[in-house]
């Protein structure tokens, strides 16, 4: 990298005007920048330059004279001269156009990407004008599936091969590929397979064609009617930039934006398809009171007298002890500072826990150097302790793919495989627990992870942690001493946490979690959600379920089922979840896209929701209902939208201080701002910023044609506040937590340890309301070794029986899986079997036996 | 100008004999000596020295100097060399002779050449309609593994080197070094973009490799026995030695001929009785194919020119793979044409846009004009889209596309309609073919 | 479940072994696929993902980019008429006619008893002997349309037996000695020699040098 | 000044008492309209019934007062509304907005839009000054749906605003340069306008029967033309 050899900057000439360009970028980049768009097809700035689709020919000095070159595949070098726009430049684009247009239909009206088509518009702008093609075209049958998802129209495709690459290279998934030779080539998945991957969304948005389209989008609206509002993904805590465009009152789709600091433009298909659900008729729109055993549908001001009522009630009967606060993670900032806020101040409870699944808490989080993104990809050692990547932080593995392609050196502990363990250098087969226990009394595990980091520095200077609950029965104790024994020991190291609840962390900071306050400020420990739930299962409690629903998020369903069963619930939520039968007050929660605010990142990024449409039905925004139950419990008025709110929290809180809310979502910090602002951030330099990374000329929102943005560099933010102080607790507060050696065990009498994990289309509310979407539904299952099912006499695949310790039992499906080590049984989470039935409350591991009836 | 006499035959020369394949009949006629004298009384240098001055041309096709490619090697641990088998041109059935009658002299080459270039594994790329040719390579391999001029520690020298026959499975695209390496690879035989221009710096697996011609290669052993200044002695200027030519079409003796480079004319060539032995039925050429049908066409006017490498690249078109198709006065020069169009429509890999909806878009114009459906407009259209894919339409061609081959598609229409427009306006006003 | 027999699943893992890379393998394999089952079934093609390290949909677009692959069921004789320049000039165009007559079946049809599949091929490089044609890969010609009932008639009748084997194009191919040198003692020796060359070379300069002066 | 210089003022008057009376009794008498008049949109269909509207919204696109509203839809496969995989689920037009600019007909790719000459409509409504699909798309015979609000007349539904195609059928170079468009349900298949075809109309469109409706054949009455 800093070879003192590679000058920093290179010259040539493009039209006879001189450019600077970054040594080893293709033309084609060196040129945009300089205001010089060269058609082009095939080329993406996120893939390897193939240079097939040959529009981006231009005439290149060599040694032998000028001649037509792929801007796209060469890259600069000293004193090159390049010519864009000579009769023989345009000759090569008319024909190139042309010949790209003699099998490709001309159903423009029909075909989804009419208006926003790259070939569209190139031909347009450099097209031949009149087409002298007479003879028969190719014809393959219309649409065909290639998954669930993605339609495939071949007579559409110019065989760019986009997709292919980007199923190969970008997602490590390829299930399609070119079949046939010539032009009857075709993009083909196996026969009578499909393009299973977590990431066939992105496939569509990179169609410079409409020959990939995708089935939730199909026909619903034209790009020329679209408008768009920028925003963050909130699947997941990873938090991806995309584009909410919408049309007359209903979401359309959603587009990654090309960040460099977050999604490189990747989406994830729960995420890039979540809309189906908002329009859907599972929403909850209107507020619902509980008369005697049946819920009513009331007025917004009923609702609120009742809630007035409930806690009116259990505040004089019980104490305000007796009201608790569980979720909120799905919440934006606002929503969450204002509920903390009626929680800790109006009502006066600190029972708040927004992590119902009892992740990596706060006070490690805290304590803990964290690492940006950008900082985790460019380390010279990435140690991923946390549950599958690819199910958990979808994302978050295309960078890692990426990353270790340039170089990143990842070391994965975890006792099983997973999507990691493909790109890992190295595979401890460890449990977070044993790990830990390891970290803490030193020993041969904890050496193997020494020799690993070694490489990075002695103190762990450039290694960073992703460390992340990754067995769901396990308590977040493990997880916190794994993380705090890790940074003890290797105190130059940086952390990531994997808690993959979309705003966990910016609850966190906000005080939404057992024993802290707003802005990281610690105070008295009191109860987590799981002793909250064990608590309402015996004594009167006023339950608030923010957007949660304990019954699919927390282990040990019968203690939650008879939890809600005794207490009195307020549900706010946007879809009916499993909670919603308990609830003796339903309050409709405004969906995605019908909210403003800001939201928080696994990295700390503070970044804004866009508002594409208004609030389905009688459905409300989080921070107005807290502003409402406010009013109704007789606090006096405060801020009520989301700026407002935002401001107030920057004023209060020293974590936000120099943020302000319009500045977040400018041209100077698009991509939003990681908090506290002290962290010099990485400047990747002037790539220019769009939501399609093809940017064709001709697009039809002014967004994607208007001049590239330059890329912000986050240096600038933290100069110009220098006030901003460090509210995070230094390392000394670390938590010393101990582990039982329970947790290790090995149980006797043949029952195996159960590790319970979550795949991305798991089951919630809001994915059954999505129509195409659900249909991949995560089914759930176990995985045992083959010895495992040979003893019980069961075939792989078959049902078989799991039997708890404490007489629970649960039939599911069963595969047999070599990778696995002894002891183990792997259960996948998914509709069809409730396997965290079998997890108790507060036990250090869980075993089960299997079974075959 | 007239050849050597006796014309050395240097690879055709156990060609006929019986079981020419076997090793009994190789070892008789001087097999292995060559490489027992490489390893084990030159350096690798010296033997890359003795074929640079023999100054072999490349013998696939393209006509590039043997030992130039060799020093343009990359050093690197590991190195690759692959031989090219994968004959398809058209009318060219050299390859396809050699590795059926002679598989232990390729062999052989192949083996000093791993030496010369310090080669970690070699390959035989082998087209796979020659199933035949297959098994008796790789029975040769097989038997000259127990001659121990494979494996390890070869006649004792300290050299080890393995070689791998390789089945394609069809495609003529794979004749082009870079795909021919995809292929190799497992791939579809997609060839590669420049730069890299050459394999030498990065090929095989992305290491370094050598791509030669079984021609090339057969040439070899002949080489080191007899030094590479013998063999520069043989031919004029930069055409040395002997070579091949693969006669094809309208002649009464369709075949090949080792004849020693650029000392006969083409119509020596045909009319010889010792080689093609005349036109058939005594007709006239109208015009010929000096070199594969990718090589733009000659006409009668030609018939004098010398089997010369760079005579006939000066007169603009190729000695390419040493095929030559002769076509006589009855033939249709459109159906001729569209013919070698269907070819490459149909060969087209289909991975860059020029060539791939180009030879289709050519092919069904050059189909409607042969069968009676053309317009005199189409004639133009051909040109300019010929023209879209080989700009200029000039030789040595300018391309729009990754590798060669979309040039090769002008080259048989712009040479039809250039010598033949007449033909064309024929077929155009009759609406149909004439010699129908 | 594995599509191979056992004793060709031994023939497949000695191809891969022959290769640095396994994937390399992946066309070998399908000719041997070929061999058992006359045309690449879907089971064969997701063992040779398995094999070769790719998935189905990348052994599927591979195969189908070659023509001797076939993803669909051919007949017991492939036979190929040439009609490429070489052969046309020679009547390859009405041999094909013929053939598609004789047989009933156009190019690229397999007739109704399985018997043959007839194709149009581009050059098999036996044009010394236009027009040619092929039958599994073995080579016929010159062919008349007399000579090219007789061909079938014997085909039919199994007297090419010997002559033309099934599909299997590597069916007599057969490497008797595995790779005997490992891929990194062969680097081991490369290297020394590299480095004997650059001592020569030094060694040369110096001489010349010690020339100039 | 002569003594009928006064009536020299009066030169035009009686002139134009000689003249025929132009003013026409509106609307107990009816003036014919002309060929192209712009009225009252209708949603072709072809002559199988199938809408030619495949719902690309590009009429909603091009319109300058934002009166058509549109939502495609993907065609149900066993029971298509349309040819092909989209068809136009939602057609919505606002005659309180629309001025009949007839661009929505100009961008129109199927012909599936075109105007008639009904322009006597007036609702009392706002409900009814909106056509949703139902109300818009052509009957069985082709002929529009009458409105209880509408006051037809004869000749008013023969001849509709068209705009034409002109493209060779693909596969077949002796089709360049002749115009070839669908049938349309009602109106069979229309002969080129002048300057779309060199070729004489029976010629140009040879393979379907033509009801040729000629604008100067159609009787005055009826909205033919005057000379």
């Amino acid at each position: 990298m800093s070879n003192p050899e590679t000058p920093a900057v290179v010259h040539i000439t493009v039209d006879g005007v001189e450019v600077e360009a970054m040594p080893g970028e293709p033309i084609i980049e060196a040129a945009g920048r300089a205001g010089t768009f060269i058609p082009r097809f095939c080329y993406h700035p996120r893939m390897r330059a193939v240079g097939m689709c040959r529009m981006c020919l231009v005439e290149v000095s060599g040694p032998r004279g000028f001649s037509l070159q792929p801007s796209c595949y060469l890259p600069v070098t000293e004193g090159m001269q390049v010519i864009t726009k000579s009769e023989k430049v345009k000759k090569a684009q008319v024909g190139v156009l042309e010949f790209l247009l003699v099998n490709h239909p001309l159903d423009c009206p029909v075909c989804d990407k009419g208006g926003e088509c790259p070939l569209q518009d190139q031909t347009l702008a450099y097209g031949p004008g009149e087409s002298r093609f007479v003879e028969e075209k190719r014809h393959w049958e219309k649409p065909i599936e290639i998954s669930k998802l993605v339609l495939l129209d071949r007579e559409r495709c110019i065989q760019c091969d986009r997709c292919v690459r980007f199923a190969r290279e970008v997602a490590g998934d390829p299930f399609i590929d070119f079949a046939g030779r010539g032009d009857n080539s075709e993009v083909s998945t196996f026969p009578d397979g499909e393009f299973t991957s977590y990431f066939s969304g992105n496939t569509v948005q990179i169609c410079p064609v409409g020959a990939l389209t995708a089935r939730p989008y199909r026909f619903k609206a034209r790009p020329w009617d679209l408008e768009e509002a920028e925003s963050t993904c909130t699947a997941c805590s990873f938090g991806c930039r995309m584009a909410v465009q919408f049309s007359r009152g209903e979401v359309t789709r959603f587009l990654g934006i090309d960040s460099d600091v977050v999604n490189n433009s990747w989406l994830c298909d729960l995420g890039r398809f979540a809309y189906e659900s908002l329009d859907s008729e599972k929403r909850l729109v209107e507020p619902k009171v509980r008369y005697r055993s049946e819920m009513a549908e009331v007025s917004w001001h009923d609702a609120m007298s009742r809630v007035g009522a409930h806690i009116r009630t259990f505040t004089a009967d019980h104490g305000a002890g007796s009201i608790a606060f569980l979720g909120g993670a799905g919440f934006t900032n606002e929503g969450i500072h204002s509920f903390v806020k009626l929680a800790k101040t109006t009502i006066g409870t600190s029972l708040f826990d927004a992590d119902l699944d009892g992740g990596v808490p706060a006070s490690v989080v805290f304590a803990t150097p964290r690492a940006t993104l950008a900082e985790a990809l460019a380390a010279k050692v990435l140690v991923v302790a946390s549950a599958d990547v690819r199910e958990e932080l979808p994302v978050l593995f295309l960078r890692l793919n990426d990353a270790v392609k340039k170089g990143l050196r990842i070391v994965e502990v975890s006792e099983v495989e997973t999507s990691i363990s493909a790109l890992a250098a190295e595979r401890l087969p460890l449990s977070a627990a044993r790990l830990a226990l390891a970290l803490q009394s030193g020993g041969p595990d904890a050496e193997r992870l020494g020799a690993a980091i070694a490489a990075a520095g002695e103190q762990g200077d450039g290694a960073v942690f992703l460390v992340g609950k990754s067995n769901i029965a396990d308590p977040a104790d493990v997880y916190a001493a794994l993380a705090a024994s890790a940074s003890r020991r290797w105190p130059g190291a940086k952390f990531l946490f994997g808690n993959s609840r979309a705003n966990i962390f910016g609850a966190m900071d906000l005080g939404a979690v057992p024993g802290w306050l707003p802005g990281r400020v610690a105070t008295a420990p009191s109860d987590d959600a799981r002793e909250i739930i064990a608590r309402a299962a015996d004594e009167p409690m006023l339950l608030f379920l923010l957007g949660a629903d304990p019954l699919s998020e927390m282990p040990d369903t019968a203690l939650v089922k008879s939890a809600l069963e005794n207490a009195t619930v307020v549900l706010i939520d946007s879809f009916e979840s499993g909670a919603a039968p308990y609830a003796d007050v339903l309050l409709p929660l405004a969906a995605y896209g019908e909210t403003a605010g800001t939201t928080t990142n696994f990295e700390g990024r503070v970044t804004r929701l866009g508002r594409a449409i208004v609030p389905k039905g009688q459905s409300k925004p989080d921070y107005l209902i807290a502003a409402e139950i406010g009013r109704e419990l007789g606090r006096p008025s405060g801020p009520t939208a989301p700026e407002e709110i935002f401001a107030e929290m920057a004023r209060e809180l020293p974590l936000y201080r120099g943020l302000a809310y319009a500045e977040l979502a400018s041209n100077r910090y698009p991509d939003g701002l990681v908090v506290p602002l002290e962290r010099k951030a990485i400047s990747i330099g002037a790539r220019p910023r769009r939501l399609d990374p093809i940017a064709t000329p001709g697009l039809v929102a002014p967004y994607h044609q208007g001049p590239a943005k330059p890329f912000a560099t986050e240096v600038g933010a933290a100069a110009a506040e220098p006030g901003a102080e460090t509210p995070a607790s230094p390392r000394s507060q670390l938590p010393e937590v101990s582990i039982d050696p329970a947790a290790v065990s090995v149980a006797a009498d043949g029952r195996l340890r159960l590790l319970l994990t979550r795949r991305l289309y798991r089951p919630t509310a809001q994915l059954a309301a999505a129509p195409i979407l659900s249909k991949l539904t995560a089914q759930a299952e176990i995985r045992v070794a083959p010895a495992t099912l040979e003893a019980i006499g069961k075939s792989d695949g078959s049902e078989v029986k799991l039997r708890g310790d404490h007489g629970e039992e649960v039939a599911v499906v069963a595969k047999s899986d070599k990778s696995l080590p002894d002891g183990v049984v792997l259960g996948r989470l998914g509709d069809g079997a409730n396997l965290l039935l079998l997890v108790k409350s507060g036990t250090w591991a869980t075993h089960v036996k299997v079974g075959s009836n | 100008m007239t050849q050597t006499d006796p014309v050395p035959k240097i690879v055709t020369s156990r060609v006929g004999l019986e079981e020419s394949w076997g090793i009994k009949t190789y070892l008789a006629t001087g097999g292995y000596t060559a490489l027992r004298k490489a390893l084990t009384s030159m350096t690798p240098e010296q033997v890359a020295d003795e074929v640079s001055k023999s100054n072999l041309l490349g013998r696939g096709g393209a006509g590039f100097e043997v030992g130039r490619k060799w020093s343009m090697l990359k050093p690197a641990p590991v190195r690759y060399l692959v031989i090219n088998g994968d004959e398809s041109e058209p009318a060219t059935f050299k390859d396809h002779m050699l590795i059926e009658n002679d598989p232990h002299q390729i062999v052989e080459g192949t083996l000093i050449s791993a030496y010369a270039v310090g080669a970690a594994r070699a390959f035989i790329f082998v087209r796979g309609e020659f199933a035949l040719g297959l098994e008796r390579l790789q029975a040769a391999v097989n038997e000259a593994y127990a001659h121990g001029a494979i494996g390890r520690n070869i006649f004792g020298s300290g050299f080890s080197v393995d070689l791998v026959v390789h089945p394609g499975a069809g495609a003529y695209i794979c004749g082009e070094e870079t795909a021919l390496l995809e292929s190799l690879e497992g791939k579809r035989g997609f060839p590669r973009i420049k730069p890299p221009y050459f394999p030498a710096v990065m090929g095989l697996y992305g290491e370094p490799t050598i791509v030669n011609n079984v021609e090339s290669m057969s040439n070899i052993p002949w080489i080191v026995n007899n030094g590479g200044a013998s063999f520069a002695a043989l031919g004029v200027g930069r055409s040395t030695g002997t070579r091949i030519f693969a006669l094809a079409g309208h002649v009464n003796r369709p075949g090949n001929y080792e004849v020693e480079m650029a000392k006969l004319s083409f119509r020596e060539l045909v009319e010889r009785p010792e080689y093609g032995g005349g036109m058939r039925l005594g007709r006239q050429v109208k015009a010929f194919i000096p070199g594969g049908v990718s090589a733009p066409w000659f006409g009668p006017d030609q018939l004098d020119m010398a089997l010369s490498q760079d005579d006939v690249a000066k007169a603009g078109s190729m000695l390419g793979s040493g095929s030559i198709v002769m076509m006589d006065d009855h033939t249709c020069m459109v159906r001729a044409a569209w013919r070698i169009t269907k070819f490459f429509w149909r060969e087209s890999c289909g991975q860059c846009t020029p060539c791939r909806e180009g030879s289709g878009w050519i092919e069904k114009m050059m189909q409607r004009i042969e069968l009676g459906s053309g317009r005199e407009a189409d004639l133009d259209l051909l040109l300019d889209a010929c023209d879209n894919i080989a700009p200029g339409l000039t030789w040595p061609p300018q391309q729009t596309t990754i590798c060669v081959l979309g040039p090769s598609i002008p080259s048989s229409v712009a040479s039809a309609i250039r010598m033949f427009r007449d033909e064309f306006l024929v077929h155009i006003k009759e609406g149909g073919c004439p010699y129908e | 479940m594995g599509a191979f027999s056992p004793d060709m699943r031994v023939r497949a893992e000695g191809l891969i072994a022959l290769y640095p890379e396994r994937r390399s393998a992946l066309i070998p394999l399908c000719h041997l696929a070929q061999q058992e089952a006359g045309y690449l079934t879907r089971p064969f093609m997701e063992e040779i993902a398995e094999l070769t390290g790719t998935t189905p949909a990348e052994v599927y677009g591979t195969a189908s980019f070659y023509d001797m692959l076939h993803t669909e069921p051919v007949g017991k004789y492939l036979v190929g008429v040439c009609t490429n320049i070489a052969c046309l000039l020679q009547g390859g165009g009405d041999l094909l006619e013929h053939a598609e007559r004789a047989l009933g079946v156009p190019a690229g049809g397999t007739t109704e008893d399985d018997m043959f599949t007839l194709e149009e091929v581009e050059c098999v490089a036996h044009c010394d002997k236009a027009p040619a044609v092929q039958v599994n890969y073995r080579f016929f010609g010159p062919l008349t349309g007399e000579s090219f009932d007789d061909l079938t008639a014997k085909l039919r009748a199994g007297e090419y037996d010997g002559v033309v084997p099934p599909h299997g194009t590597l069916i007599r191919v057969q490497r008797e000695n595995g790779i005997e040198v490992p891929l990194d003692e062969v680097l081991a020796e490369r290297r020394e020699m590299d480095k004997a060359k650059a001592a020569r070379k030094a060694a040369a300069d110096a001489a010349k040098a010690k020339e100039g002066n | 000044m002569g003594v009928l210089d006064g009536l020299k003022g009066f030169k035009v008057t009686f002139k134009q008492l000689a003249e025929p009376r132009i003013t026409t009794e509106y609307p107990k008498e009816k003036r014919p309209k002309p060929p192209r008049f712009h009225g009252r949109h209708v949603l072709n269909r072809y002559e199988d019934g199938m809408e030619k509207c495949i719902g690309c919204e590009l009429c909603a696109g091009v319109c300058p007062v934002g009166c058509i509203y549109v939502r495609g839809k993907d065609n149900p496969i066993e029971d298509p509304v349309s040819p092909g995989e989209r068809y136009g689920f939602v057609y919505e037009i606002n005659f309180l907005r629309c001025i009949h600019c007839d661009l929505c007909v100009e961008a129109c790719p199927t012909e599936a839009i075109t105007e008639s000459k009904l322009f006597e409509f007036s609702f009392t409504s706002r409900e009814d000054a909106i056509y949703t699909k139902a109300e818009l798309v052509v009957d069985d015979e082709g002929k529009a749906r009458r409105m209880p609000w509408e006051d037809w007349h004869d000749g008013d539904d023969d001849l509709s605003s068209g705009w034409m195609r002109a493209t060779s059928p693909s596969g077949d170079p002796d089709y360049e340069g002749v115009v070839h468009w669908s049938n349309e349900l009602g109106y069979g298949t229309r002969a080129p306008e002048r300057g779309q075809s060199d070729l004489p109309p029976e010629k140009a469109s040879p393979e379907f029967m033509i009801r040729v409706v000629k604008a100067d054949r159609i009787p005055r009455k009826a909205g033919g033309r005057v000379r």
